[in-house]
């Protein structure tokens, strides 16, 4: 264990392809594809003698593409690299992820981190820190209305912005259920900001006495969870629909008991092939832990002889070309009053700036 | 003399089992910048905890003008480990501000002067053109060492194997520590796994004067002990003129000859250099 | 009722039967004789010419009429490469097949698969010289309803000839073999060396299974396990992972504190009056006891001192000494790497031979009786020099007996290396959690932070002292860590015995009880 | 000393503790939450040790997170101090 301890830190520049390229020679043969745009900081760990140890990064609290060489396995360069990373990670946070390959778990839980969940074979997600899971559940159990005889559902909603058709899928759930608890998506990755989609989202549910809105945390289509779900562009591979399954799984396993969920709807999907392959992975796993999918075919609304889907991303669409008319046709009125409040001017400069997905 | 990280408890709390000399706990360049805190902590915890018997224990710190130096100081002069080492000294002014803040600190403790030495290190280009006049300037000054990682990058040029680049200033240093009549340690060979390297390095410096090697690995100690382990000749030439040396002072008679040859005060400090480098009682031979 | 240890240990215990207390090494050989009864191996005929090939391991399974409350036998020559063991629980799973003893000379992690046979009644009872993982876990958290046995390797042989274990089918894989089953590990391409612990069943089991991915052209040269002693002969594609069977060659560890252990190992070697001219010598594969042959090598050339045997598990380390004419020769009952198999096969020196003839204290004398010097590693060793290395800091079992009480009890000199604390763990405490080896048995104690020598051993000292080697007393040693790690709180048991270690002679040295 | 952010100090690595400390309002006491590889030999002490420690600074409020890797009294010590320390923003002579 005492081999070689004496180790020196290398921030390397990400933006530099030599630096790049240096990482990505040394992950390679070890089975890694480093890929630097999904990472936003990075470490090589080198000995005295210069030789590369490991190298490890992150991307927001996600700890990736730890690894040491294996020459140097039998130090504590490993931990050396999880610490220096967890700590920078938790600078910022209150946690941090891992997100790796199921055969390491034990790696990580060797060093203190708690496994969450596998997609087997694929991925597993570990964390470390201030808060977990069973903080989490404990804010579940906070919120959790008393509901023993009735059917309970839960919808996840990210709402970029909150639309007819989220507004339509909601009171379809509230209406056929005795209580629903209505999770959004907490990462602020979107073009609204959590706030502002809580917000609205929160104006165009007022009426339904039984629903519940939850915070979705670190663990309802996060980062830490599916960080697939953020990316810029669609990604149809097993790798998302191992994400998909992940985040699932962590629904059915921890999410779902505590509240008594017993279903779960979503709205049938035509546009985006990840949200796609979401809901197909629902179909899939849902079954498995007793709970009910309900696919609730997508509102449509009539437009010069013409019908046509509701979508948020039409929505983000119209308003980036200042088409307010077009916009408005997809929004229920709370959300039209929201957006007047100056959001949409805000809003619209940041679409100018970047065509974010959801 | 064996380094071990200030911030590393599993090499800390084992220092002193490996056979090594010494131990050098060291706050500076193995500890990374953001942990300075929580090295000088732990090695100070340490220091009160571990009995590091048979071994002598050197802490070295930061340099005096790192935001860190001062600091060390306060936390580790009080607790008087066996030596304090200071790196990249440069200048007698520089050496004459840390010994004022060194005894300043200790007369606040009420602690004496005179029990923890000082080691210096000589780490730079005008350190090596100093080297005498710092290394004359206090008693307290019992060993100097040289920095060869840090003297090559001062140098500006890359240190290779064979040390052509810094062999100029192991020379300087050796003449000037053994002109003080002090101990001079060379310094550090990184490639661990090079073991005949370390070795063809061990017998050049010792061949160039040095009194001892600084290690960082513990696999690293063997290789430099037989080195510096005096031959079998060697201990037998020593034990000889010491028992000499004894029973003519005894005597009274202070210059005698041994085999032919005259023995005076230096010959038989050296010759009891080479019986304690062999470890080997006095009263014993 | 104690044994003489002052383990507390039951008169009888269901599974078992009745209990025979651990009296001290010698108290049963000094008789010159086992009382115990021992069976004669099967009766069995076989017409000329007929076969003996299946064309699979489970169409041989079957045909020796496998039933409930059997005792399978294995090897554990594979290492962790072995998939022999697992494929024929499956098999006799699949058959339905309840209430198995398994009696492997010792189990490692590429065991882990049938862990769930042991929660299910597949598998009730386990006779080994050594668990380790998952299944040491498990069966001290006591999943199997009858206790297991852990025995010394030459305590199996003896368990063997009285039917203690009485083996029903024994499975036994080799590296190569002909129709006729005389088989061996010393060549192809899974080659593992020494069959040493296979012999033994292949004499004594009703059924011998030789499996094999290497069918050579009859007669199989050498022959570890001849032909007169099988039934069913098995060409499969693969006996398990040849990397994990027979990697390279064994490292000498680099870790920095083993080999500071090993270097005053040797060093007290050296002094001890033991290393002399002609002297024989067993080391163990790992850590520092393995190491210790490092700076052995160097001081019998630095001497010029030649040895006359090397015994036990061999390693390439061992191998190589003998090519450098250190030592005469090598006796091989387990062999550890791929070099040793070239060794075994080439080199007439270097010899193969069973359990019985290595370990057994039942017979005319094994050869461990004949050892000088032997250095062995530890889990836990207390201040009465009682040994232990098969529980692990929180209580499951995670090592193996092996040779080690075995080797202890013969050699003259028997060396234990460990470091005296292993994080915050103490290794040198005043209590074992389970004894495996008895403190009469171990001379000497060899740890980074001091050297002990056994007080029955005073001429040891003296020799230790007058090389000027520093010895401190193991109750100071002991102290002085407790002092480092604090006093650990002993280990939480229920009063349940999950499994019995029984010394070398059949009595039971200690028991190991249920883990919390 | 007056804890002001959370703050954490040592490493996952083995004879090591990483303790990480977030101030509490006043009144809700100390929780601690220990996960040790010897935890069952030595689970006990180091709460205790924790507990010494945090007396000694006269620290009652406060969310110690320890992840234990079998670390030494003296390590546990020091490790606490510095998250404690760099928690109340006293650490000097270090970078951030």
């Amino acid at each position: 264990m005492l081999e070689n301890s004496d180790f020196r830190i290398e921030e390397p520049d990400l933006s530099s392809k030599y630096d790049v390229d240096l990482i990505r020679r040394f992950l390679s043969p070890l089975g890694f594809n480093f890929d630097a745009s999904a990472v936003d900081y990075s470490i090589i760990l080198y000995n005295l003698n210069d030789d590369i140890v490991g190298v490890g990064s992150f991307q927001g609290k996600v700890l990736k593409y730890l690894a040491v060489a294996p020459h140097f396995r039998e130090t504590g360069a490993f931990a050396h690299i999880a610490t220096y990373l967890t700590e920078r990670v938790m600078m910022e946070h209150q946690q941090a992820f891992v997100f790796t390959k199921p055969e390491n778990i034990s790696r990580f839980v060797g060093l203190g981190y708690h496994h969450i969940a596998s997609a087997e074979p694929l991925i597993a997600v570990l964390e470390f820190g201030y808060s977990n899971i069973t903080k989490y559940c404990e804010y579940l159990k906070s919120i959790k209305k008393l509901n023993i005889l009735g059917r309970t559902a839960a919808i996840v909603m990210n709402c970029n912005p909150f639309t007819l058709g989220h507004q339509y899928l909601v009171e379809k759930a509230a209406d056929e259920n005795e209580l629903v608890y209505l999770f959004v998506v907490e990462e602020d990755k979107s073009t609204f900001s959590f706030v502002d989609r809580w917000n609205m989202i929160q104006a165009g549910v007022q009426h339904l006495s039984n629903v519940i809105m939850v915070k979705g945390g670190e663990y309802m289509v996060s980062e830490a969870t599916f960080p697939n779900y953020f990316l810029k562009n669609e990604s149809q591979d097993l790798v998302t629909q191992k994400q998909a399954e992940l985040d699932i799984t962590i629904f059915c396993k921890y999410i779902a008991p505590v509240l008594n969920i017993n279903t779960r709807y979503v709205g049938t999907e035509c546009y985006c092939s990840t949200t796609e392959q979401y809901n197909n992975a629902l179909k899939h796993l849902l079954p498995k832990y007793d709970i009910e999918l309900y696919e609730v075919t997508r509102k449509s609304i009539q437009l010069n002889d013409c019908k046509e889907w509701v979508s948020a991303s039409k929505v983000r669409e119209a308003l980036a070309k200042g088409d307010t008319n077009r916009m408005e046709q997809f929004l229920p009125e709370t959300t039209i009053q929201y957006l007047q409040n100056g959001l949409q001017e805000r809003v619209k400069e940041k679409l100018e700036v970047c065509q974010l997905r959801h | 003399m064996l380094y071990i990280p200030g911030n590393n408890p599993a090499m800390l709390q084992q220092g002193s089992v490996y056979g090594a000399d010494g131990v050098l706990l060291d706050l500076e360049d193995a500890v990374a910048l953001n942990q300075k805190d929580a090295a000088r902590i732990l090695v100070s915890h340490m220091l009160q905890y571990v009995s590091y018997e048979g071994c002598e224990v050197t802490v070295r710190v930061n340099h005096i003008d790192t935001p860190f130096g001062e600091e060390d100081l306060k936390q580790i002069v009080p607790l008087q480990p066996d030596a304090i080492r200071l790196p990249k000294v440069e200048t007698i002014d520089e050496i004459s501000r840390i010994i004022q803040l060194v005894e300043d600190i200790e007369n606040a403790h009420e602690l004496p002067h005179d029990k923890m030495k000082i080691h210096v290190m000589i780490e730079t280009a005008l350190g090596v053109q100093n080297v005498y006049d710092i290394a004359n300037y206090s008693s307290r000054i019992d060993a100097i060492s040289i920095g060869g990682q840090d003297l090559a990058a001062d140098m500006q040029l890359v240190k290779t194997n064979d040390g052509i680049g810094i062999d100029y200033a192991r020379k300087q240093i050796v003449m000037a520590a053994k002109a003080c009549k002090i101990d001079v340690f060379d310094t550090v060979y990184v490639d661990v796994e090079n073991e005949e390297g370390l070795r063809e390095e061990a017998e050049y410096i010792k061949k160039l004067g040095f009194t001892g090697k600084a290690i960082i690995n513990p696999r690293q100690i063997e290789i430099v002990n037989e080195v510096f382990t005096p031959t079998e000749k060697e201990i037998r030439k020593a034990a000889k003129i010491v028992k000499a040396f004894e029973r003519n002072k005894k005597e009274g008679i202070g210059v005698f000859a041994v085999d032919g040859k005259m023995v005076d005060a230096p010959v038989v400090q050296r010759a009891l250099r080479v019986l304690e480098m062999a470890d080997i009682d006095v009263a014993d031979i | 009722m104690k044994n003489i240890l002052q383990r507390e240990i039951p008169e009888t215990l269901e599974g078992i039967g009745e209990i025979e207390p651990f009296q001290g090494a010698f108290t049963k050989l000094r008789k010159g004789w086992m009382e115990e009864e021992t069976v004669p191996p099967p009766n069995k005929a076989k017409m000329p010419h007929s076969s003996k090939m299946c064309s699979n391991l489970k169409e041989a399974v079957i045909r020796t009429n496998p039933r409930n409350g059997m005792t399978v036998s294995f090897h554990h020559h594979l290492r962790g490469g072995d998939s022999i063991l697992v494929e024929t629980i499956k098999i006799l799973a699949e058959l339905g097949i309840k209430d198995i003893t398994l009696a492997s000379s010792s189990l490692t992690s590429a065991h882990e698969p049938i862990l769930p046979y042991l929660k299910n009644g597949t598998i009730t009872q386990i006779y080994s010289s050594g668990i380790r993982g998952e299944i040491g876990e498990a069966v001290a958290k006591g999943v199997m309803p009858k206790p297991f046995v852990i025995h010394s390797h030459g305590g199996r042989v003896r368990s063997v000839h009285t039917g203690k274990i009485k083996i029903d089918l024994t499975v036994i894989a080799a590296s190569a073999a002909d129709i006729e089953g005389n088989s061996t590990g010393a060549h192809g391409p899974s080659a593992f060396g020494s069959m040493g612990y296979a012999v033994i069943d292949a004499r004594y089991a009703r059924q011998v299974v030789v499996v094999t991915d290497n069918i050579v052209d009859y007669p199989c040269v050498p022959q570890a396990v001849t032909q007169n002693f099988v039934d069913y002969v098995v060409k499969v594609d693969s006996i398990g992972d040849p990397s994990k069977i027979a990697g390279g060659t064994t490292r000498i560890t680099k870790a920095p504190m083993d080999l500071q252990i090993a270097r005053l190992a040797a060093q007290v070697i050296e002094h001890s009056g033991e290393l002399k001219e002609g002297f024989s010598f067993q080391v163990g594969a790992g850590g520092a006891s393995l190491a210790v042959a490092k700076y052995i090598r160097k001081i019998m050339k630095q001497k010029v001192i030649k040895g006359s045997f090397i015994l036990g598990g061999v390693t390439s380390y061992g191998v190589d000494m003998l090519n450098e004419g250190l030592f005469k020769s090598i006796f091989d009952v387990q062999s550890f790497d791929a070099a040793v198999s070239t060794s075994l096969m080439t080199n007439p020196y270097h010899i193969e031979i069973t359990a019985g003839l290595y370990a057994n204290p039942f017979n005319c004398g094994c050869m461990t009786n004949k050892l000088d010097i032997v250095v062995l590693g530890a889990l836990e060793i207390d201040t009465d020099f009682n040994v232990n290395v098969i529980t692990g800091s929180e209580g499951y079992v995670r090592g193996a007996s092996g040779g080690h009480s075995d080797t202890a009890s013969g050699a003259n000199l028997t060396v234990v290396v460990c470091p005296s604390f292993r994080g915050r763990i103490p290794i040198v405490k005043e209590k074992v959690h389970t004894i495996v080896t008895p403190g009469e048995s171990i001379d000497v104690l060899v740890t980074e932070r001091g050297i002990c020598v056994n007080p029955n051993r005073p001429e040891l000292k003296e020799n230790l002292i007058k090389g000027g080697i520093a010895v401190k007393e193991i109750k100071d040693l002991a102290a002085e860590v407790e002092k480092i790690t604090g006093v650990a709180k002993p280990i939480q048991n229920e009063e349940r015995i999950v499994g019995i270690v029984e010394y070398r002679d059949g009595t039971v040295i200690d028991v190991i009880r249920q883990v919390k | 000393m007056e804890l002001k952010i959370k703050a954490q100090a040592g490493s996952f690595e083995s004879s090591d503790v990483l303790i990480m400390v977030e101030p509490q309002p006043t009144g809700v006491g100390r929780k601690i939450e220990l996960e040790s590889i010897v935890m069952q030999q030595f689970g006990d002490d180091l709460l205790n040790q924790i507990h010494r420690d945090l007396d000694a600074l006269g620290i009652d409020d406060i969310r110690v997170i320890i992840n234990d890797k079998g670390a030494l009294p003296p390590t546990i010590s020091a490790r606490l101090e510095t998250a404690l320390k760099r928690s109340a923003g006293l650490q000097a002579g270090t970078l951030t």
